[in-house]
């Protein structure tokens, strides 16, 4: 069932706006955290279990241990660039609640003891920027920025950098060279940014539902937040459910509910007539699960591993009986070559190649061989790169074939689609 | 020669001094100098740019092409993008796309004949759950059917 | 190993060995007037000997569709010319697909040996050897074959085409 | 001082040194391509991948600091799968055009291909099509096919010559490294991308076409150029010399040198040499053998120098060894002679920060070292003056080797040229000799400082000694050589033979330099 704590006031128009937001208790803990000790605030996230929210599942407070004793000045990056195929939750709490974000941002600094803050956003997302912008200027106003924040003595800055369309950036290290005004390339570690990030000074990067998390860790305190989840997935998040079910949308479900009572209950269930395939369990870069995977999966990060895959960003993408694997992977490995930044030879020119060859068998054009060749080229392109994006690229290839090997076997010899029995032609327009 | 207006000069002028460093203004700069020069960027703009920015035009070439939101071509007064990457394609973000081509007889990428479109398909805009969606120049229009789409664009006219 | 056959007791008398040689002439020559179509030798130089089209005679540097030579001026040949007669001056072409051409390309065929190395390392077929085979010639400079020699000598008919096409490697990407 | 072990060898490295470092140390082999000592690490070809015991999988040695205790490999089966793969993840995109590609001979992927390659391309989709032949400013040509995007060339802009006109756009494999439209590779340092340049992306349009390497031999010298004295190779053979690429000296030049440098050769080849000795004591020109006209020089002039020493003067440049001016002035002791003089057109201090220096003469600080003991040098206007006034009637000039920096040649050739016995020791020719005011010339040809061995002295006062690299003139002499035959005495010649270096063969599988 729907857990709601985040968005919990995400339906009412009024939450946008700062006043709305101050009547459903927005800003209090604000006020409650920044009497407390920030080491406090640093040990109450560890304690919380509170893991990142943007793909990679590393557990917050950990992340902000990292950052040395001392060393000023700081940063904290929000990392609202957003661009995992099948995740649009960030965009949504942009919008509905830009407080709950800014409020989640400032006790996190006030913890990290940070005096400036950056929140990248990505530049596709103008109706989260107009949002925001507002929100700022709001909160500028009411003295919630700016020097000594409620009268605390802390100070704080606060701006938002657009990003410019590069799905990259969404990368922490690539977002700090974007925000230098560098192109969106990641960068070698280590340094990790805890310790050299942006400028070369220490720079914590969080996603946006991570940060607002933080905000209902101090409202209800390490216990009350572990209430939901599970030991190790504490808490509530967001899932992004998109693809081919009946009420696609974004539901917020503690962590460890079923799969299938996300997919069949919540979400609305398949369509009339159509059968679940396989589902994408968090973000295209993940890979993906067969029906009867998906329907025993509990969405929490260690049962999803258990399946092979990750919980990502949420991002669940659900495959019916009338999608083609190759033409799916078609698309997807079109996007990761489009987005590879073209620093690392292995990524750079392997996500070119798996292009080449997916779209080889989707024209009829393959060789037997060439799945093989699929093989290989993901093999030796994970883990040999900065980033991850080529994982991200080689880990849906793999899976594709590994679990729908047969579709693509019937590809190379008949020339046509085993599921919609129509050839690239007919698919592609 | 692309000139930016007085009060674009301005704008670059504060951004330079916004971040802690002048390069991060290259992002918001671009976008300004693609806002005045009818939505592109020109090799001349970037010239222009980088002679009032005071950085190698190395540099704001480099950002200029590395993203994609950034024109490097001339584009019609609507800029649509259609999303065609995984969630969208399964509700037919494809055959929208074509739709549209045929409708406005235009080929991908490209002006339409009385400069007012271009169709382009784009990687993932983050509205899968309400696809399949466009976007056209700086707004969202989602859960678009062929007619839908096509008459949202009119109207834009 | 084969052995030399001593001579016999018989040939010390001379004669026999004059008379059975006259024979072997005299049975060729009555053989060779009745039957010409048979002889073993030719009538040079009115009549030449036709070899093979393998034969490794005199080098033809191909041409492309266009009349232009096919040599990149590599230097792959010249390098690994064994009598180092090969020499080749490169120049950049205007066509950026092409980029290097030889503007000069010398044989000095006196020095050739005929081994065919140049031809095997030819990585674009631009070297051939031919079936003539004669190099006749007056002064020292006629041994020097140049490229209006190599290519675009009289009996060529404008150049031999390779099989292959630049361009159509080009355009498929090879 | 960490200590580590490298493919069951051990090796004690620098603190912070990196592994790849430690391999290099080591002269182990290590397949690799953007990493350059002198510049920053990228870490983007990811072929310097090394098993590290301990280490979670595979790390890249150029980013990896040497910890003491660490066990470090390449020699695995899975490390060598991954470098196999590698190179075709850098060889799928690059065209098959080695016959007319530059670098071949010489270039990073056709080594370690063959050292670390997949023998069997797996390949047979269509190569991403890219730009060739790209003009990119006055010294370098672009081909963005062969490129792969090692971004040295990108990182030599930004951080040595600080110029920043390189830059890579565009992204994934429709990456390109290129110039912005308005702004070519003009700067001073710009060949150095072709020297650092893997592949054969970037070529010198200098070089280009001229010789295939392999061609080629080099051998070490110091630059002529200016007094900063980098260490070169030069690159020659039975043809003359065909370029020069800088040698790793931190104590000079790092591992740069500047686009000027790279002209020097152009003054050592045949064409711009005085290949013969040259005589004009009447209205004719006669040419003999250098020796020959040190012999009679001997005979005319020696004992009238010594008789009258007052009358005779030497003009000096700071482009001969310091062994030469020490027989120069040896000579001058013997003979008497008191007056020298310096002459210099590029007599300044500027510096450009990295290498360029004002005085374009190699051996300024050496002239000054060896003329101290002799006394104060007095500027060539001085000469000038004396010869007018004819208080001069013998002059000795020791001529510039590369005369492009001396603006004032001609002219001073020609004031020069007024004394009555004029003699002038020359590497090089120009038109001014065609015409002399003497009315008893003599041209001696001298060896080129790639033709002798010797020691420059540096702006900093570091002693440089440089060795023979071949021979351009066979008929022309040091300065040392021709002083001993001006004292009428004989020379001595090394006859044990040395072997013979101009045969145009097959040298590049012998001479193959460093990546």
């Amino acid at each position: 069932m729907e857990v709601k704590i985040l968005s919990e006031h995400y339906d009412k128009p009024s939450y946008k706006s700062l006043d709305g937001y101050k009547e459903l208790g927005g800003y209090e803990d604000l006020a409650k955290a920044l009497k407390m000790d920030p080491k406090q605030i640093v040990e109450d996230v560890k304690a919380s279990g509170l893991r990142g929210r943007g793909g990679a599942g590393f557990p917050t407070g950990v992340k902000w241990g990292f950052l040395p004793e001392n060393g000023e000045p700081r940063y904290l990056l929000c990392n609202a660039d957003e661009g995992e195929p099948g995740t649009f939750k960030d965009r949504l709490m942009m919008e509905a609640a830009p407080h709950q974000l800014i409020e989640g941002m400032i006790i996190s600094a006030f913890a990290i003891k940070s005096h400036k803050s950056y929140i990248y956003i990505r530049g596709e997302y103008n109706d989260s920027i107009r949002s925001l912008e507002k929100a700022l200027a709001e909160a500028y106003k009411d003295g919630l920025l700016g020097k000594n924040i409620l009268g605390s003595g802390f100070d704080h800055d606060m701006d938002i950098y657009v990003g410019a369309g590069a799905y990259i950036c969404g990368e922490e290290t690539a977002m700090i060279s974007s925000l230098e005004g560098l192109k969106g390339q990641p960068k070698l570690k280590p340094p990790f940014p805890a310790i050299e990030g942006y400028l070369g000074k220490p720079t914590i990067v969080n996603n946006v539902e991570s940060l607002a998390s933080v905000k209902y860790i101090i409202r209800d305190g390490v216990e009350g937040y572990r209430k939901h989840g599970t030991e190790k997935s504490a808490g509530t998040k967001l899932f992004s459910v998109s693809g081919n079910v009946v009420k696609p949308g974004n539901y917020e479900i503690a962590l460890g509910t079923s799969m299938k009572t996300l997919i069949m209950d919540i979400a609305g269930g398949m369509k009339p007539g159509r059968k679940l395939k396989a589902v994408i369990p968090g973000g295209s870069s993940t890979p993906i699960l067969t029906a009867d995977e998906a329907m025993s999966a509990n969405m929490d990060y260690e049962s999803i591993a258990s399946f092979g895959s990750f919980l990502g960003s949420g991002a669940v993408i659900v495959l019916d009986d009338s999608n083609c694997m190759v033409d799916m992977l078609g698309i997807l490995m079109h996007f990761y070559h489009h987005e590879s930044c073209g620093q690392c030879t292995p990524c750079r020119e392997g996500t070119g190649w798996l292009n080449k060859v997916v779209h080889a068998i989707l024209k009829g054009e393959a060789r037997e061989k060439d799945l093989e060749l699929i093989n290989g080229i993901s093999n030796h392109m994970m883990g040999k790169t900065i980033c991850a994006l080529s994982d991200a690229a080689a880990m849906p290839a793999l899976s594709f074939l590994q679990k729908f090997r047969d579709e693509f076997e019937y590809f190379i010899k008949e020339g046509q689609s085993k599921v919609r029995g129509v050839g690239y032609a007919q698919m592609h327009h | 020669m692309f000139k930016l207006s007085p009060a674009g000069e301005e704008f670059v002028k504060k951004e330079l001094t916004r971040y802690e460093t002048k390069r991060s203004a290259i992002i918001p700069c671009l976008f300004k100098v693609q806002e005045e020069n009818k939505g592109w960027v020109s090799p001349e703009a970037v010239t222009y740019l980088s002679g009032l920015m005071d950085l190698p035009e190395a540099w704001v070439n480099e950002v200029l092409n590395f993203y994609t939101m950034f024109n490097k071509e001339p584009v019609g007064k609507l800029h649509v993008q259609v999303c065609c990457n995984i969630s969208c394609c399964m509700n037919g973000a494809r055959e929208l796309t074509k739709h549209l081509k045929d409708t406005f007889n235009v080929k991908e990428g490209e002006v339409s004949a009385d400069g007012n479109v271009t169709i382009t398909r784009v990687e993932c805009l983050g509205s899968c759950g309400t696809a399949p969606m466009m976007q056209v120049n700086d707004n969202y229009y989602e859960n678009l059917t062929h007619e839908s789409a096509v008459k949202t664009i009119k109207e834009l006219m | 190993m084969s052995k030399v056959p001593q001579p016999s007791e018989l040939s010390n008398w001379y004669l026999p060995g004059i008379l059975k040689g006259l024979g072997y002439t005299f049975t060729n020559m009555v053989k060779n007037i009745l039957n010409p179509k048979k002889m073993s030798t030719l009538n040079y130089p009115e009549e030449k000997y036709k070899y093979s089209a393998r034969f490794k005679g005199n080098h033809i540097l191909t041409v492309k569709k266009d009349g232009s030579l096919r040599c990149t001026a590599c230097m792959l040949c010249a390098t690994n010319c064994p009598a180092q007669c090969i020499s080749i001056t490169a120049s950049e072409h205007e066509d950026p697909t092409v980029e290097k051409y030889p503007i000069n390309y010398e044989i000095d065929i006196l020095r050739c040996v005929f081994c065919g190395f140049c031809e095997e390392a030819c990585p674009v077929d631009a070297i051939r050897m031919g079936p003539e085979w004669q190099t006749p010639g007056l002064a020292g400079a006629d041994f020097h074959y140049d490229i209006k020699k190599l290519a675009y000598r009289a009996n060529l008919k404008g150049g031999i085409q390779s099989s292959v096409d630049d361009k159509e490697r080009h355009e498929a990407g090879i | 001082m960490p200590k580590c072990t490298i493919n069951g060898k051990e090796v004690e490295v620098k603190e912070g040194a990196t592994i790849i470092e430690a391999f290099k140390t080591m002269s182990e082999d290590i397949a690799h391509y953007c990493w350059h000592p002198g510049l920053s690490i990228a870490g983007v070809c990811r072929l310097c991948m090394v098993d590290v015991e301990g280490a979670r999988g595979p790390q890249i040695a150029c980013n990896t600091v040497v910890k003491d205790g660490m066990v470090i490999t390449n020699q695995s089966e899975q490390i060598k799968d991954i470098v196999r793969w590698g190179m075709d993840f850098h060889l799928i995109n690059h065209p098959l055009d080695c016959p007319i590609c530059d670098q071949a001979g010489e270039c990073g992927l056709q080594e370690q291909y063959m050292k670390f390659g997949q023998y069997d391309p797996e390949m047979n989709q269509q190569k991403v099509k890219k730009r060739k032949v790209v003009d990119l400013g006055e010294r370098v040509v672009l081909d963005s096919e062969r490129c792969i995007l090692c971004s040295r060339c990108v990182r030599f802009t930004d951080e040595v010559s600080k110029t920043n006109e390189l830059g890579i756009f565009n992204r994934g494999d429709r990456s390109e490294v290129g110039t912005f439209k308005d702004k070519p590779l003009n700067n001073k340092y710009s060949i150095n991308t072709v020297d650092i340049c893997p592949v054969g992306a970037l070529t010198s349009k200098d070089f280009r076409f001229r010789q295939r390497v392999w061609y080629l031999k080099n051998d070490d010298t110091v630059c002529n150029g200016c007094s900063t004295g980098c260490n070169v190779k030069a690159y020659f053979n039975e043809e003359g010399l065909f370029r020069v690429k800088p040698v790793y000296n931190e104590e000079v030049n790092g591992h740069w040198m500047c686009d000027d440098g790279r002209d020097i050769y152009k003054y050592v080849n045949k064409e711009h040499r005085l290949l013969k000795a040259k005589n004009n004591s009447g209205s004719q020109w006669s040419e003999l053998t250098a020796g020959k006209a040190m012999q009679e020089l001997h005979n005319s002039l020696f004992a009238e120098i010594k008789a009258a020493p007052e009358k005779t003067g030497v003009v000096l440049t700071g482009q001969y060894t310091n062994e030469e001016y020490q027989a120069v002035f040896a000579t001058l002791k013997e003979l008497g002679v008191t007056q020298a003089f310096h002459w210099n057109d590029t007599d300044s201090d500027d510096f450009d920060g990295l290498l360029i220096r004002g005085d374009k003469n190699p051996n300024t600080k050496g002239l000054q070292n060896a003329a101290s003991a002799f006394g104060a040098l007095k500027s060539v206007a001085d000469a000038e003056a004396a010869i007018a006034s004819g208080s001069l009637e013998t002059v000795m000039v020791l001529a510039p080797e590369n005369i492009a920096v001396y603006s004032n040649y001609d002219k001073t050739f020609a004031a020069l040229s007024k004394a009555k016995n004029f003699v002038w020791f020359g590497a090089n020719k120009t038109e001014c000799f065609e015409t002399t005011n003497s009315s008893n010339t003599w041209m001696i040809p001298i060896k080129s400082f790639v033709e002798k061995s010797g020691t420059f002295t540096n702006h900093a006062g570091l002693d440089q000694t440089f060795n023979y690299v071949t021979t351009v003139v066979a008929g022309a002499l040091t300065m040392s050589e021709a002083m001993t035959l001006f004292k009428g005495e004989t020379l001595e010649f090394d006859l044990r033979a040395k072997p013979m270096t101009s045969m145009k063969n097959n040298h590049f599988t012998l001479n193959r330099g460093e990546l």
